[in-house]
């Protein structure tokens, strides 16, 4: 059995520690925490991350709303710790524009907002943003691609998207499409699936007989990843590399196996609102970010979305989460 | 005595609801104190169940009849992404706030209307008309929206529905003046009684004159309206339309209008009782977020009252046919 | 059967009933609506628990759990109402419950073998033990009821009202069967509310009312009808018509039917009746009467023809026929009549509350009143308007669907087997109720199953045989006998 | 006559069904040539349709009595994640690859018989029984894998399921052993006649002798078995069990089974046309993405089949009836 009992959620959450004089104990501060439904591996990460930052500070209560996926809910979540009054609150909305309205509410009644992952409409209706890079996924895979198979401009490249009527699955798309541009490919052969292994396998599994010939696939998501290789492994193709994206353990263990289609994937952290608390926290308190010379918290933070190959996986393993 | 029994027999069953609620709000007040018990809190819960609770009214006079309705969730989220596409919201800009609501309502009555053509007049099983509904109003939501949400950014269209009167939501107010006019409907008009008559026997209706595919095809589109309205709560809510709006809303809606205690199998329906239905799983929601409790807990909870509700409804019914003679 | 008492929540359906049945004999039961057979045999058949009393057969008392426990001891049993399930074939109706299986598969070809041997031993050999029990005529599914009975070899056949919808051959057809099993030695209880029909089959006869026995084990050929319609209803009651005014020269004609057409089933159907005139459809059971009915009243369309009600020609379905002044009680009073879960002043008040309503609000007031009115008028029992009609036994189910249409005031009344199922007491009160009716000026078409119902109550008669009019005339210059031979003509012709 | 029709109608059904699946494969044919045409393709295809097909079968039973089963999709959900924790996997490594679908089966036989026992002897609508086993069983599956996607490592558990014996998936292999067996269960065994009798007639079928409660429980007991094989080849088919498994099933179980000709009200069934239904739509999709074309339209499209093959067969029904006189 791989998937030993892991190691506790925070070891495999968190990279390297730079401890600060920010850490120590300061105001007693609520947090209040808002995330889509965790139903698949890098959301139920996200949430677990969060609470793990939360458990480091004696001085932060984090007050968890359940996960959903219903906009209307979430949007009650946040009335709810307006009334309460919390110091902050930390929200990775299900739907940016449709959660912009109530944070922005949240914002003028004083409370802080630090947006996670998926981006407000309006500029005021956060104190800080937290993101990763879609569209520089989308340019990482596809450029990575491009290096595989520059040289061969009839190469047959498909993609399998997460939810597509999310703004992040468009831009990661976007990216991956003007990243091929560069190197005169282009995408072959698109799906969807929903973030769920089943879908990922039903799409996958569709998409192979569709296409009797891949030199290259992006699969945008990890999670769905494990139902995209079982389709690959029940076809029993093997005439093309895998990349994969936002980073699970399991995906890395397949990048180190060298039977594996999987090649790289592309980090997509799933520390985001781990982070997210942690500026919560500062901004709550009225401290600044210690390595940077400005005062005050900057307004947005964008993550980094490196390629994990095998020359740089052992590296990244320990910050792998699993689906 | 038969006259008493009639009216105390719904009354038992509201009161079964009641307590209920009763039940969920002290343990709210138990376990989170003044966080549940503030104005502001209640307002959140009513807010949250403003949605459902419009579009469980339309549902309401559906079951009552007989029929049941599974596109409602789908024909939210049409509505609302045709409420907010860009020509919408540039007509709204020229012509005055109201396109964006009376846009939602078309949409959510002519899919009504459709499914009670279908049903009335194709003489398809409801079940089976309403889960077309659904699949092609989704589809069609996510080709208006190219699946994108649509952004509302007509100002006049939030002052009017982001506006408190006496302090509470427009929104609240447009589920209590939903329920209120679905209440008179169903108790007190010709309408509502066709519609208890339709769903009691729809041959014998048949038979005494009442027209009931026409009647039928009202009963889709009034869901369908509500429906339109519940759109509209959600463009006001969210300031957004997107093709996700509404997803599974039918299965809320439904567990909703049957715990009150409306009959699935059609022939009795109460206004009352879905209002309870609607409240009882806000608050159930709302209690649940206030302890931080895991929403997996949550669904087991929300199965547990639905098998509690109608086996108690079913416990009330057995004694009300006893003492009714 | 021994004190049987029967409490349905709210009601004392059985109250100390006893009932002794030998074997090789035709054992009938006989009581007014209500007055408890079809629960009685219920008890017997263990589709109900008895709340007190004792069951013994062969001196030895029994407990009936359920009908299995009935079927096993011998008891096999037609119900009342049709319970035969359309979606199964014929033989597999016959065998269901006791299928011939091994190992839980079924051997069809042996039930059928059997079936066609059943089928033919009832007469109706050409039925297909392969065919859909949904496709058969209402005489067909009793035919195949009655074979169900017959292939539990029982020892107690219990028949509730079996000829109820069979004519006149059939019911012949239906005797002779009887007569077969008695002289096997089976027992038949035997329930019918025709009491020429017991005379000519029963041995000996207990008399229910109001959930007891009044008599028990009279022998047939020593009780006079009189005494037993006494029994029945506590007093004396002339199983008569009420008067002939006849109609008045001048009468304007209210109902005009004109070729009227409906495909398959019926054509060139004429027939005027004038204000005051009762006009009734004779015919078997099957020759398409309900469907004329039906289609005057648009609850079918019509193929061709006009209908004309005071001369202005209808058109459109049920709803133009009522606003027009038609009313209909159907055939069947439960499935197509009433809303059983509804108060009896919303049922009596169902064609007209949107009358009363004003601008789409009702006005319950004005209902109860009306409703009210008509309970006390047609003496409705028991005489609340609040009652579910669900509790209500047949006979007065029937009268609020006549106090449906008085509410409305009708022009034209059809009604569709008024009294079926209804007992001797309640049908003389409805025969002086249609005809009240009548004389205030309604025209009326009736359809009865019961040819001397049709004679004795009509003013004028039309025949039908296989969905045409063979025959027209006043109905004193015609009898039952001249009637059934038309019907053979016409089914020749 | 009587004969024939008898058997003519159902033909005449099933011939509209074929005809609208070899309309599909014509389009197939059409428009993606030998990628359609292929023996990968079609093995593909019905792979896809093994996990609906399988369900479906056990949902044909539950319908054709008169009863629906909402909860097959979390079922197959809850089964799946049970099958795989980490406790059930190393049973399966010390006892034998068995343990993995044998748990499967028992947690779907489970769930299928409270949904039974709730149906059966709590007197709930099925609607409302099996919507809250919908919510309770997700709630559960959830909880149990703590929402993590459950990889499953047990070698000779792929070895059984993943083989191909003569070519074919074992897991195609599955659905037409399950459709077999469910098509002799349904016609040739007294089960199947009192399934029918039971949905044709509840209270004839009682007087018959059947006991009609039991039978019901039995029912759904069976609809939760198909769900724990529909597990059982998802976790063949995706090598993990996850709670997001099966999302949604239970719709296009029920549109598969009502577009192959089983009544929604009970009393007909056919095993034949929910296998037809299930290849319709998996066809469907094989087109739709072949092609490359939008899976909203795919969504309207699926709309637009339910509602034809419903007018068909009505169609159908009314011309039998005329033809039976
Ligand atoms: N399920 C029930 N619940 C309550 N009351 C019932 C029920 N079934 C029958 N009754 C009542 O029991 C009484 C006897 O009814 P039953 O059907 O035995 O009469 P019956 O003699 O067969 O009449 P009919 O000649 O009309 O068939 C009636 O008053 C009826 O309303
Ligand atoms: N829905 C239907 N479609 C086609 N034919 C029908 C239908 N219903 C009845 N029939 C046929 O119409 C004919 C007349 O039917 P019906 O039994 O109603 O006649 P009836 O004279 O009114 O007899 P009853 O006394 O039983 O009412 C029969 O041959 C019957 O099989
Ligand atoms: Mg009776
Ligand atoms: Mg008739």
């Amino acid at each position: 059995v791989s998937n030993e009992p892991r190691e506790s959620e925070d070891d495999a959450a968190s990279g390297p520690v730079a401890v600060t004089e920010n850490d120590e104990p300061g105001d007693e501060v609520v947090i209040g925490f808002s995330a889509p439904a965790a139903d698949h591996g890098w959301m139920g990460a996200i949430t677990s991350a969060a609470k793990a930052e939360a458990e480091k500070y004696e001085d932060v209560t984090l007050q968890v709303a359940e996960g959903t996926n219903d906009v209307n809910v979430q949007i009650s979540q946040i009335e709810g710790f307006i009334d309460q009054g919390v110091d902050a609150i930390v929200l990775l909305p299900f739907d940016g524009a449709a959660l912009t309205d109530v944070a922005l509410e949240a914002m003028e009644a004083g409370i802080p907002v630090i947006n996670v992952d998926r981006e407000f409409t309006s500029p005021f209706a956060a104190r800080a943003t937290v993101l990763g890079d879609n569209y520089g996924m989308g340019v990482s895979a596809g450029t990575y691609i491009c290096e595989q198979l520059g040289d061969n401009p009839d190469a047959v490249v498909a993609e399998i998207a997460g939810i597509d009527s999310l703004p992040l699955t468009q831009d990661r798309s976007q990216g991956f499409k003007d990243a091929l541009d560069d190197c005169g490919l282009d995408v072959d052969a698109r799906v969807a699936a929903e973030f769920t292994v089943e879908s990922g396998e039903e799409q996958t599994a569709n998409l192979l007989s569709a296409e009797p010939q891949i030199d290259a696939i992006w699969n945008h998501d990890d999670d769905q990843g494990v139902g995209v290789l079982a389709a690959i492994e029940n076809a029993g193709r093997d005439e093309f590399f895998v990349v994969g994206g936002a980073g699970s353990a399991n995906m890395m263990r397949e990048i180190q196996d060298e039977e594996s289609v999987v090649d790289a994937t592309v980090i997509y952290p799933s520390t985001q609102a781990a982070d997210g608390v942690k500026l919560a926290r500062l901004v709550a308190q009225n401290k600044t970010v210690s390595d940077l010379a400005s005062i005050g918290v900057p307004r947005t933070v964008q993550l980094y979305a490196p390629v994990v190959t095998a020359d740089n996986v052992e590296e990244f393993l320990p910050i792998g989460f699993e689906s | 005595m038969s006259q008493r029994s009639a009216l105390m027999g719904p009354a038992l069953r509201m009161g079964g609801l009641v307590l209920a609620l009763v039940l969920l709000v002290v343990v709210g007040v138990a376990t989170a104190g003044e966080r549940f018990w503030s104005t502001g809190n209640l307002i959140t819960v009513l807010s949250l169940a403003a949605v459902t609770g419009v579009v469980s009214i339309g549902m309401t006079f559906v079951i009552t009849s007989g029929g049941i309705d599974l596109s409602v969730g789908a024909v939210v989220g049409l509505a609302s992404v045709w409420a907010s596409t860009l020509s919408t919201q540039y007509a709204a800009e020229d012509f005055g706030w109201w396109v964006i609501p009376l846009t939602a309502l078309a949409v959510g009555l002519v899919a009504g209307l459709i499914n009670g053509l279908l049903v009335a007049y194709g003489k398809m099983p409801a079940f089976m008309a309403t889960l077309a509904m659904l699949a092609a109003a989704r589809g069609l939501a996510e080709i208006i929206a190219g699946r994108r949400t649509q952004i509302v950014t007509v100002e006049p269209f939030f002052d009017v529905f982001q506006s408190r009167p006496l302090g509470v939501p427009a929104i609240v107010w447009i589920f209590v003046v939903v329920a209120a006019a679905g209440w008179f409907l169903l108790n007190r008009t010709t309408f509502g009684r066709r519609t208890v008559a339709v769903g009691g026997n729809p041959e014998a209706s048949r038979l005494a004159g009442i027209k009931i595919k026409r009647h039928t095809l009202y009963l889709y589109g009034l869901a369908g309206l509500t429906a339109g309205i519940g759109a509209v709560i959600l463009l006001a809510r969210t300031t957004a339309g997107s093709s996700t709006h509404g997803t599974l809303l039918e299965l809320d809606v439904i567990a909703a209008v049957v715990v009150g205690g409306t009959l699935l199998a059609g022939g009795r329906g109460t206004i009352t009782g879905t209002v309870l239905g609607v409240l009882i799983f806000s608050t159930l929601t709302n209690v649940f977020v206030l302890n931080n409790l895991d929403s997996s807990v949550q669904a087991i909870a929300k199965g547990a009252i639905i098998v509690g509700a109608v086996l108690l409804q079913q416990w009330f019914a057995a004694r009300e046919r006893v003492t009714a003679t | 059967m021994r004190g049987i008492v029967k409490e349905f929540p709210g009601a004392r359906a059985l109250d100390g009933v006893d009932l002794e049945v030998r074997p090789g004999e035709v054992h009938c039961l006989l009581g007014q609506n209500g007055a408890g057979k079809s629960t009685l045999i219920k008890t017997l058949a263990g589709a109900h628990q008895p709340t007190a009393g004792e069951i013994l057969i062969d001196g030895e008392p029994v407990t009936i759990a359920d009908p299995v426990a009935a079927l096993r001891l011998g008891i096999a049993t037609i119900y009342q109402e049709l319970d035969v399930v359309d979606g199964l074939t014929v033989a597999e109706n016959i065998y269901l419950g006791h299928e011939l299986a091994s190992g839980g598969v079924t051997r069809r070809s042996e039930a059928a073998r059997n079936t066609r041997r059943l089928l033919e031993r009832l007469g109706h050999g050409e039925i297909s033990p392969y065919r859909e029990v949904g496709s058969l005529s209402a005489a067909g599914k009793q035919i195949v009821s009655l074979a169900r009975a017959l292939s539990r070899d029982a020892r107690v056949v219990i028949m509730d009202e079996p000829s109820a919808v069979l004519d006149s051959e059939e019911v012949g057809n239906l005797h002779r069967i009887v007569r077969e099993l008695v002289a096997d030695g089976v027992a038949v209880v035997y329930i019918s509310h025709r009491l020429e029909e017991i005379r000519q089959l029963g041995d000996r006869i207990t008399v229910l009312k109001d959930g007891r026995t009044v008599a028990e084990s009279l022998v047939v050929a020593d009780t006079p009808t009189d005494e037993l319609i006494k029994l029945m209803t506590g007093r004396s009651v002339e199983y008569a018509f009420p008067e002939r005014p006849g109609v008045p020269a001048g009468a304007e004609p209210v109902l005009e039917v004109e070729d009227l057409a409906l495909g398959g089933v019926f054509s060139d159907v004429s027939l005027t009746v004038r204000a005051g005139e009762i006009v009734g459809l004779a015919g078997l059971v099957g020759s398409g009467r309900s469907e004329i009915l039906e289609t005057i009243y648009g609850a079918r369309r019509a193929a061709s023809g006009t209908v004309r009600v005071g001369g202005r020609r209808l058109r459109g379905g049920v709803d133009a026929a009522v606003a027009a002044g038609i009313g209909l009680c159907p055939e069947e009073r439960k499935s197509q009549g009433l809303l059983l879960d509804e108060p009896v002043y919303r049922n009596i008040t169902l064609s007209t509350f949107a009358r009363t309503a004003r601008a789409g609000l009702l006005d319950e007031k004005a209902e109860r009143a009306a409703a009210r009115e008509q309970v006390e008028a047609l003496d409705l029992r028991p005489a609340s308007v609040d009652r579910h009609a669900r509790t209500l036994s047949g006979g007065n189910q029937q009268k609020a669907l006549l106090a449906r249409w008085l509410v409305h005031g009708c022009r034209v009344l059809l009604l569709d087997e008024p009294t079926r199922g209804v007992d001797v007491g309640a049908r003389a009160e409805i025969y002086t109720l249609i005809r009240r009716l009548a004389d205030d000026g309604a025209a009326v078409v009736v359809v009865s199953s019961e040819i001397p119902e049709v004679l004795g109550l009509a003013d004028r008669v039309l025949v039908i045989s296989d969905g045409r009019a063979v025959h027209e005339g006043p109905a004193r210059d015609i009898d039952e006998h001249r009637v059934l031979d038309l019907v053979m003509e016409g089914s020749v012709a």
